[in-house]
C-alpha cells in the first residue's frame, strides 16, 4: 500500500446501482479490518446523469480522499470519458470491452465543457473508448478489459435468469473485478454482498454467482499478476461502526430523546428523516433501582415523524411539539433553512427549545443540491430579524455528528432557545469506519421544568405561575402544555413575565436583557471541549489551522502527512460558532502564523475570528465548486504557503 | 372545584375596538369551554396574527399567539406531540386564508383532531383595514381607496375541497349558536371548521351586524343536514354535497348559517399515527421518558446499530 | 419565416427517467404552441421545483425555473408587467399544491390571464418518491415505507373553489388531446388549470399507465359540458355545478379527462387594472420609458409635491 | 424660545385623532416658518391604546427629540397620567376638567407597570388626574384647565351640530389651546386646518369654529398672560418640504422609475404602498429634442400596486415584473423580510434587479411592530443560503429616504442584483421640514440592456443571446421577457452562460466568480459620497462617533450643542453597508478615539466594523427599547465618554 492508502472510484449514470455497488465494496474492505472512507458525486437527477463513488482504504484511519485512483470501476462509457486521467501511475481501469466503440457524442449526459476539454486534448471531435484507454496508457495507467456480457451469460446460462434482468448487476462486476485485481478474498466478498443486500436470499444468491464468475475471469485473463497491490484481512480486536452522517445524526437524536421530528422533502436532509421514519417504533430500557436493573421494554417508545406541507410548517410544528413537552426537531438544507426563519425568530422570542439540523449544501438559491459548500455560517448565525439568542454548533466528522446531535437537545431545553446542529452534504452523505458510539457517555438535560405538583405548590403558596418570570439565574422554569395546575401563554410580540403583549420600554428592556443574557450563560458553561478541538497546540508551530465543520478530516490528514515531513502543525477546528469562544480563539491565535480553510467563497470563519477578536488570518484557503477539499490540494496550497510562496487567498477547484 | 364562567377569563384589558365581533367570538368560546366543562390546563388555543389572533390573551387557557398565518402547523405539533390535548386554531381571514392558505389547505389533508375558528370580517384589521381573501370582488369598504380588485374565497367551499370533516358558520353577534356550533365541533373527531361572520365596525362598514341581521338564517330551520358516513351511498353523497354547495354559495338576500357538512368516514390523523405505532397514545411524544434518574438515555438502539457494528 | 415544431425544442439533454409521463406533457407544450403559432420570443413559461420543473429548459420560449413552490407569483408579476406575453406555469404537484398551495389558491382569486399546467404524479419525484399531495390516503407506492398517512387533495376542486375559470385534465400519454387542452386553456381569458395525470414509472408504481389506460374517459363523449356564462340561470348554474363536483369525485374504475368547468363571468385581472389606470395596457409597466435620453427622470411629481410644500 | 426650540406633545387613545391633531400643529408651526421635527408613538393596537406625537420646533433645523415637553395637550387622562412628569420647569399641562376625577383604575389600558409606578410615587392606589396634576404643580409645570365640553356646547349651539358628534375635535381644543398660550396667530392656525381637512369646507368650518371657541377660553382664562413663550412668524425665502419617510420613499421610487410594486400589509411599511397605490396613475415629461422642449403627458404613466397573499408572493411577484422589464420593488418589515429570504436568495443567484425597502421595527418576531430599532442590519447583510452579492444602503434622515430609493433602482440595474433599502419605523413615520428635492440632480441608469435590434444583429453575426455571457466587463447584457429575436432560460440552480442547469466544476467557478467580483466593481464605482457621510472631519478631534441610519438627525443635534461647549466632534455616518466601505472607514477611524451609536443591543455595526478593518471601537451607545434615541440622553452619555467617566456599552433607556 502507497503512503496515501487505496483509492477506487466507480462509476455510472444515476440510478443504475452506483451506491450499491460501492457498499458491497467498502463493506468488504472494512469486514477485511481496513478502515474506509467513502464520498459520493451525484447529480440533481434521478436516472441517467454521472454519479460516482469514491472510497480510499487503509490500515490506519482514512479521514479524507484524493483526486486521484488506483483503481477506477466503471461500467459504462462516461465514466471513462470523466475521470480516465485522474488515475495514479501504475493503477488500473476496468472496463466493459462492450463500450470501447463508444465516442463522445453518443454520450448525450457529458456535459459540453468537459465534451470540448476532451476533443481539445485529441484535437477531434470523435473520441471513442478506446482512443481514451489508449491515451490513459500513455500516462501509465493500466487497463483491464472485461467483456462484461459474457459474465452475464455465464450467470443466465447457470441460473436460467434473463440476461436483461441481470443487466443491473453490471455494477458487481465491476466491484468484484476490482477486488479481483487486489487479489481480495473472494469469501470476505460474498460476506459482504449478503450483509449489504440484507440476506435477501435470491438477489445475494445472483449477485454472488456474478462474484465469482468475474474472479474467474480476471483470472482467466491473468490480470491478477498485472496489477501489484494486494489487499489481505487484518486482525481487528474490537468492532467499529461502519456509518454515514444522516445516519448517525439519526441515531443521535434517537439517543437523545428526540420524539418529535418534522420535515419538507429535501436533498440532503431527507435521509436522516427517512432513516427516523423507519425506526419510529423504539425500544426503551427501564431502570429498576429497587433491584438496580434494566429490562428493554420493546416498542414502548416512539418517534413521531411528520412530512409537511412546506419548510415553515416544518419548524412551526415543531414547536408547536416542543411547546407540549416533547424534543422536537427538524432537518433541513438551504432553501428549507430559507424559509424557516420567521419560525427561528419566534423560538429565539418565546425561548422554545428546537433542534434546526441543517445540512449546507452547494448555494445560493438551488444552487446545486447534491454538492457539498459551507456557505450558510453566517446566515445561520443571524438569520432572522430582531436580536435573539442562539447556540449554533458545527459537527466536523461522523462521531461529531452523532453526539453534538445529542448536545443540541441539551442546549436546547437547557437554556431554552433554538439550536442550530451545523452540518453539510459531505459528511451526510460521506462514510466511515468509526469507534463505536460510546452511549454510556451521554446525558441527557432537560432544563428546569416544572410538573403539575410544582405549579400545585405554587398555587398553594398563592403564585402564579409566569413563563418568562425574572429570576436569579436568568432562566425561567418551564411547563408543558397541558401541565394541570396552570396555564402559560405566549406570543411573537414582546411580552411580560405571564407572556402577555407589552410595548412598555421598561418591561421590554429587562425582557430583551433576559433572553440575551442566556447566551452568555451558555458561554460561561459550555466546557472547553465543546467549543472547540484544539489539536497538537503548541507555542512554536510552523503553522497554525483553523478551520470548521467537514474539514476536520482532510486536516488532520494533511498534519499527518506534513509532521511526517517535519512541520509542526497546529490545528483548531472550531465548533459552536454561537456563543464564539472569542476568548480562547484570540488566545490561541495571537501573534501566530495562522490561516482558515473553508468550503466557501469568502471565508466566513475568517470574518467571524476577525470580528470577533480583530485578527486576521495569514492566508485563506476556500473552495467553492460544490466538491470537498482533497487531500492531494490541500497539501500543495498549504505547502506552498509554508514556503511562503502563496498569495493571500488561495481557491482549490480539484473534484469533477 | 366546580369551574365559573370566569375562570375562563383572564384579567388582560381586551383592546378590540367598540362594537367588534371579537367579543361576541371571545365570549362564545369562553362559553363553550365552561358548557364542555373543559379543564383550562388542557385547553390550548393557538392564533396567528391580526386583532383575531388576540383572543388567547383573553381566556384562560394554554394561550399560544404564533406567527402570522402559522397557527395550524402549531397546533398540529402540539397535538400530535400530546393527543390529549383539546386543541382550538384561531384564524383570520387574511392569517388564514391569505398568507396561511397553504396550511389551511394542507390541514383539511390530515384530520387531526383540532376545532379552527375563522373569524371572517372582510379585512385584515390590524393593519388597517386592507381588502382580506374573502371580500367580495368589487366591494370598497370605507378602508379601501378602490374598489376590491380581488374575487373572494368560500371559506366553506374551500375547507370542503381541502378534507375537512366538519364545517359550520357562524355569526359573531349570535353568541350562543356560535356556542353552539363550537361546542359541536370541539366534540368532532377530526379537523373542524367554524367559520364565523364578523363584523369591524371599523374598517367594513359593507358587511355589518345591520347588513347581516334581516339575511342571516339557519340551516336547520330548513331542515338542511349533511352527515356522510361510511353507510351513505353514493347518490346519496352526490345529492348531500350539491345541495352542501348550493348552500355554500348561497350570499345574498339571505346567507346561511349552521353545520354544512359533518363526514365521518375518515379516521384521525392520531389514530392513523396509532395504526403505525402501537404505543403511540399511551405513550406520547410529550409524554415519553427519555433519561433514566441519572439523566443516561433510555433509548436502546443496540439493535439498530447491529447494521453498522463491522 | 414559418415556424417549425422543432424551433420550440432546444438543445438541452432530457434528463427525465425512460417513460416519464413528463416526455408527453412536454410534447403536448411543445406542440400546443407550435399549433398556435406563437413567437417563442413572446411566451414565457414559469416552473417551481422538482422533475416536473425542468420543463422549462427543453422548451424554446423564454424559460424561467424558479423556487419550490412559487412558480405562480413569479408569473403574475411577468405578466401583469407586460401583459401582452402568453404565460405558462408548470407545477409539480408537490410544489403546487404542497409548498406552493397558498399561491395556488390566491392566483385563483385573480383570474390573471395565464395557463397552469399541474403535473399529478402523486409523488415528489425529485426527492426520491415521498407521498404529494394528491396521492390518496393509504396507497403505499414503492417508495413509500409506510402507506400514506394524509388524505388526497382533489385537484379540480380546489381550483374551483378557489377560483379557476377554466379547469380541465389530460393524460400525460395522450398527447393529442393533452396537447388540445392546453391550446384551449392558453385561448382562455383568465386563469386557466390542465391537471394532468402524469405516471412516475420510478416511484409510483400504483398510478401506472396500466392502471390509467382502461380507466380513462373522456367528458365530453358523454355530452359534458358546463360553461357559465352572465346569462346562465342560478338553476341551471347549481344543475352544472353539481355535474362538475360529480365529476371531479370520480376516481375508481372511471376516470374523467376533459375540460370540467369554464367561467366566462370574470373579467380578468388586467381588465380590472385597466378599469383603474386607463392607459395599462397601451403603456404597460414594462414598457414604459421613465428617463429622458440624458438620462433625466421623466415622471412628472409637481403635483404630487404641492402637498408637501411648504 | 430656549436653545432646545420648543417641545410639544399631544397624546389620546389610539383612533381618536391624535395624528390628526399634531398634523394641524406642526402645519401651522411650519407654515408660521419654523422648522419642525415630529415623531409618532403607537401600540399595535386599532383603537383604544395609548398614542403620543411629539413635536419640537425651532426657527433653525431641528433633527431629533428631547424627552421632556414645554407644553403637554391633552384630552384624556391616560395621557396626563403617563406623561405629567416629562414637564420642562415652566412647561405647561393642557387639560380638559373633566377628567380631574378620573384614577388609575379607571383606565384599563394603563399598563401594570406605569400603574404600580404612579400608586409607588403616592403611596396609595387611588391616585386621580387632580393629583397627578398637583404633583407636576410641585416640579414646577404649570397646569392650564380648560372645560373642553363648554366649548363644544359653544359650538353646538353655533352650528347645530350634535354634541355628541363633536367629542370627536377634543384633539383640536388641545391643539388650539397650547398654540393659544404660545399667543401663535389664529388665521395661521385655521389655514393649517384647511390644509390638513384639504378644503373639505363643512369640516374645516367646524374645527375653525372649535379653534376659535377655544382661543377665546384661554383668552378668557387668562392663560396667555400665564405662559412666557411667544411663537410669532418668521419669513422665509423660499419653501419647504413637509413631508414623513414612507412618503418620501413612495416619491423616490416613482421619480426613480418604479413601475410595480408588490408588498402583503405590514406595520410601518404599508403606508408606503398605499400611497404608491394612491398615485398609481402618473404623470410623464416628453421631451423634444427637436424643440427642445418638454410637455406634460397626463395619466401616461403608472405604477401597478398589487396587494399579495403573503410576503413571498411579494418577492417573487417583484422578481417576474423586474424580469419583465419593469423596475419592481417591494417593502416590507421584519416579518416579511424573514418570510423573503428564499426570494433574494433567488435574485442573486440570476442576477434580477429588485429593491427591498425594509423599514426596521421592534424584533425579534412580531416584536413591538409599531416601535422603531436598528436590528436587522446583520439580518439583511446574510440573509439566505449560499453566497451572492447584494448591497445594502441605510437612509439616515428623510432626504436620504428619497435620494436614495432612487438610487437603490440604478444599483440594481447597474450591478444586476438585489438592493436592499434600510430604513425604520422612526425615520417613516417621523415628520420633517426640509429642503424641496433637487430632482433636477438626479439621473436614472439602467445598466447594459438589449433591444430586439441588439438581438438581430447579434443573431445576424451568428451569435446566441446568453443571459449569462461571460465577459469583460464582469455583467451579462440582460433582456426583456417578451423581447423579440431572442429567449433566455434562468434557474436558481447553478447555471451555465444560457442559464440551463449545470454542475460543472469548471463553470461553477466562473460563475460564482463573475457574481461575486460584481460586489467589488460596485465598491470600485460608487462614489465615496454615496457610501458614507463624513461630518466635521478632523486629525484631532475629541471623539469620533461612528453611526448609521436614523440616528443620524439626532448626533447632528447634539454635535451642534457640543461644539458651542467646545468640543471636536468627528462624525462618520455609513450609508452603504454592502459592499462595506472598509478601506475609508479604516482610514478615518485608526488610531482615533472612537464610539458607535445604535438603536439596537449588540451594536451591529461596531461588529461589522471590527469584522472589516480589526478595530474595535472605545463605546458603544446602545438603545432596544424600541425608542429612537433622544437628544437629552445622548447629551448626557457623550459627555460622561468624553469626560471618561463611562464604561464600555452604555444603554439608553428614555422613552414612553
Ligand atoms: C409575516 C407577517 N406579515 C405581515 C404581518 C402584519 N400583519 C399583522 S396583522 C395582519 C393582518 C391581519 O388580518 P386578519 O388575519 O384578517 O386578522 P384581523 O386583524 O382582521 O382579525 C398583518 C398582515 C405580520 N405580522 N407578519
Ligand atoms: C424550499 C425547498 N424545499 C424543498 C426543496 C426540495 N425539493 C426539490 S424537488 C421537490 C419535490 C418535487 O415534487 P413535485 O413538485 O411533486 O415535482 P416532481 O418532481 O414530482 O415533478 C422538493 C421537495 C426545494 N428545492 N426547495
Ligand atoms: S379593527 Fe376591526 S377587527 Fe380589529 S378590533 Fe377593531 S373592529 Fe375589531
Ligand atoms: S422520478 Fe418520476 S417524475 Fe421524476 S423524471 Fe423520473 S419518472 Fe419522471
Ligand atoms: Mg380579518
Ligand atoms: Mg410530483
Amino acid at each position: 500500500m502507497n503512503n496515501r492508502g487505496i483509492s477506487w472510484l466507480i462509476g455510472g449514470a444515476q440510478g443504475t446501482g452506483i451506491e450499491r455497488g460501492a457498499s458491497i465494496f467498502f463493506t468488504a474492505i472494512a469486514m477485511a479490518g481496513y478502515y474506509v472512507f467513502g464520498k459520493r458525486e451525484y447529480h440533481s437527477n434521478i436516472m441517467g446523469e454521472h454519479s460516482y463513488y469514491y472510497v480510499r482504504f487503509d490500515s490506519k484511519p482514512v479521514y479524507s480522499h484524493i483526486e486521484k485512483y488506483n483503481i477506477l470501476a466503471s461500467y459504462d462509457a462516461e465514466t471513462i470519458f470523466r475521470h480516465s486521467l485522474e488515475g495514479l501511475p501504475g493503477s488500473a481501469i476496468i472496463y466493459d470491452t462492450g463500450y470501447l466503440n463508444v465516442k463522445t457524442k453518443d454520450v448525450p449526459t457529458l456535459d459540453k465543457r468537459v465534451r470540448e476539454d476532451i476533443h481539445g486534448r485529441f484535437n477531434n471531435n470523435f473520441v471513442s473508448i478506446s482512443d481514451i484507454i489508449e491515451e490513459a496508457k500513455s500516462y501509465g495507467i493500466k487497463s483491464f478489459p472485461i467483456n462484461y456480457k459474457e459474465i452475464l451469460n455465464k450467470v443466465a446460462l447457470k441460473t436460467g435468469e434473463k440476461l436483461s434482468e441481470l443487466t443491473r448487476m453490471n455494477n458487481v462486476i465491476a466491484v468484484s473485478a476490482s477486488l479481483a485485481i487486489l487479489k481480495f478474498d473472494l469469501a470476505i466478498l460474498k460476506k459482504a454482498i449478503d450483509r449489504v443486500f440484507k440476506g435477501r436470499k435470491v438477489v445475494v444468491k445472483l449477485n454472488s454467482l456474478v462474484a465469482e464468475e468475474t474472479y474467474e475471469m480476471v483470472n482467466s485473463l491473468g490480470y491478477i499478476n498485472e496489477f501489484n497491490i494486494k489487499i489481505s484481512p487484518i486482525e481487528n480486536k474490537s468492532k467499529r461502526l461502519l456509518i454515514n452522517g444522516n445516519q448517525a445524526i439519526a441515531l443521535g437524536k434517537l439517543v437523545g430523546g428526540c420524539r418529535f421530528q418534522t420535515y419538507y422533502p429535501i436533498t440532503p436532509a431527507t435521509d436522516e428523516s427517512a432513516y427516523l421514519e423507519e425506526h419510529e417504533i423504539l425500544d426503551v430500557e427501564n431502570y429498576d433501582p429497587v433491584k438496580s436493573e434494566r429490562e428493554i421494554l420493546k416498542g414502548a417508545g416512539s418517534i413521531v415523524v411528520v412530512e409537511t406541507e412546506d419548510e415553515i410548517a416544518a419548524i412551526t410544528m415543531a414547536l408547536g411539539a416542543s411547546l407540549a413537552g416533547a424534543r422536537a426537531s427538524t432537518s433541513t438544507s438551504g432553501p428549507g433553512f430559507s424559509l424557516m426563519v420567521e419560525g427561528l425568530g419566534f423560538a429565539g422570542m418565546n425561548e422554545i427549545p428546537v433542534v434546526i439540523t441543517h445540512y449546507q449544501r452547494g448555494g445560493p438559491s438551488t444552487g446545486m443540491p447534491t454538492r457539498t459548500e459551507q456557505g450558510d455560517l453566517r446566515f445561520v448565525l443571524h438569520a432572522s430579524h430582531g436580536e435573539f439568542p442562539r447556540i449554533v454548533i458545527a459537527s466536523g466528522d461522523i462521531s461529531e455528528c452523532f453526539y453534538d446531535a445529542i448536545r443540541c437537545f441539551n442546549y436546547a431545553e437547557k437554556y431554552q432557545l433554538p439550536v442550530i446542529h451545523l452540518v453539510d452534504r459531505f459528511l451526510a452523505h460521506s462514510v466511515e469506519t468509526i469507534e463505536p458510539f460510546d452511549i454510556k457517555s451521554v446525558r441527557i438535560d432537560r432544563g428546569i421544568i416544572f410538573d403539575e405538583n410544582d405549579l400545585k405548590k405554587l398555587k398553594e403558596g398563592g403564585e402564579k405561575y409566569k413563563r418568562f418570570i425574572f429570576n436569579s439565574t436568568g432562566i425561567s422554569p418551564r411547563i408543558f402544555l397541558g401541565t394541570k395546575n396552570a396555564v402559560f401563554w405566549i406570543t411573537g410580540d414582546e411580552h411580560d413575565e405571564l407572556g402577555h403583549i407589552t410595548e412598555d420600554p421598561v418591561i421590554r428592556d429587562k425582557m430583551m436583557e433576559k433572553r440575551m443574557k442566556k447566551i452568555e450563560i451558555a458561554e460561561r458553561e459550555i466546557p472547553l471541549e465543546e467549543k472547540v478541538n484544539h489539536f497538537f497546540p503548541s507555542y512554536n508551530s510552523d503553522l497554525t489551522i483553523v478551520s470548521w465543520g467537514s474539514t476536520k478530516g482532510v486536516i488532520l490528514d494533511l498534519i499527518d502527512e506534513l509532521s511526517k515531513e517535519g512541520y509542526k502543525i497546529e490545528f483548531l477546528q472550531i465548533r459552536l460558532m454561537s456563543p464564539f469562544p472569542s476568548n480562547y480563539v484570540e488566545k490561541v491565535l495571537f501573534n501566530k502564523k495562522w490561516i482558515c480553510v473553508e468550503n466557501n467563497y469568502s471565508g466566513q470563519l475568517a470574518g467571524l475570528i476577525r470580528e470577533k477578536t480583530g485578527l486576521k488570518p495569514n492566508n485563506l484557503i476556500v473552495k467553492y465548486n460544490g466538491r470537498p477539499i482533497s487531500l492531494d490540494e490541500i497539501y500543495i496550497a498549504v505547502k506552498s504557503i509554508l514556503e511562503g510562496k502563496s498569495s493571500y487567498k488561495v481557491v482549490l477547484r480539484g473534484g469533477a | 372545584m366546580e369551574l365559573k364562567l370566569t375562570d375562563y377569563r383572564t384579567e388582560v384589558h381586551v383592546n378590540w375596538c367598540p362594537g367588534c365581533g371579537d367579543y361576541g367570538i371571545l365570549s362564545s368560546i369562553q362559553q363553550a369551554l365552561f358548557e364542555l366543562k373543559l379543564d383550562p390546563s388542557n385547553v390550548a388555543i393557538f392564533s396567528g396574527i391580526g386583532c383575531s389572533a388576540k383572543t388567547p390573551h383573553y381566556i384562560n387557557a394554554y394561550g399560544v399567539h404564533t406567527l402570522h398565518g402559522r397557527a395550524l402547523p402549531y397546533a398540529i405539533g402540539a397535538k400530535l406531540a400530546n393527543p390529549e390535548l383539546t386543541v382550538l386554531v384561531i384564524l383570520g381571514d387574511g392569517d388564514g386564508l391569505g398568507i396561511g392558505a397553504g396550511h389551511f389547505v394542507n390541514a383539511g389533508r390530515r384530520n387531526v383532531d383540532l376545532t379552527v375558528i375563522l373569524y371572517d370580517n372582510g379585512v385584515y384589521g390590524l393593519t388597517k383595514g386592507q381588502a382580506s381573501p374573502t371580500l367580495k370582488l368589487g366591494l370598497k369598504t370605507k378602508s379601501l381607496p378602490k374598489p376590491n380588485i380581488n374575487q373572494a374565497i368560500n371559506p366553506i367551499l374551500l375547507a370542503f375541497a381541502s378534507g375537512y370533516t366538519f364545517i359550520a358558520r357562524g355569526y359573531a353577534y349570535d353568541v350562543p349558536y356560535l356556542k353552539y356550533l363550537i361546542k359541536e365541533a370541539i366534540n368532532h373527531k377530526g379537523s373542524a371548521l367554524v367559520h364565523v361572520l364578523q363584523p369591524c365596525p371599523v374598517y367594513n362598514d359593507i358587511n355589518t351586524k345591520e347588513w347581516y341581521t334581516p339575511r342571516l338564517y339557519k340551516l336547520e330551520q330548513e331542515g338542511y343536514e349533511c352527515i356522510i358516513t361510511n353507510e351513505t351511498t353514493e347518490e346519496e353523497y352526490l345529492r348531500k354535497i350539491s345541495l352542501m354547495i348550493q348552500k355554500a354559495n348561497e350570499w345574498g338576500n339571505r346567507i346561511p348559517l349552521g353545520i354544512f357538512y359533518r363526514d365521518l368516514r375518515y379516521t384521525t390523523y392520531e389514530e392513523r399515527i396509532e395504526a403505525r405505532i402501537p404505543s403511540y397514545r399511551l405513550n406520547p411524544p410529550a409524554k415519553q421518558k427519555i433519561s433514566d434518574p441519572f439523566g443516561k438515555p433510555i433509548t436502546y438502539i443496540d439493535k439498530i446499530l447491529e447494521e453498522f457494528l463491522i
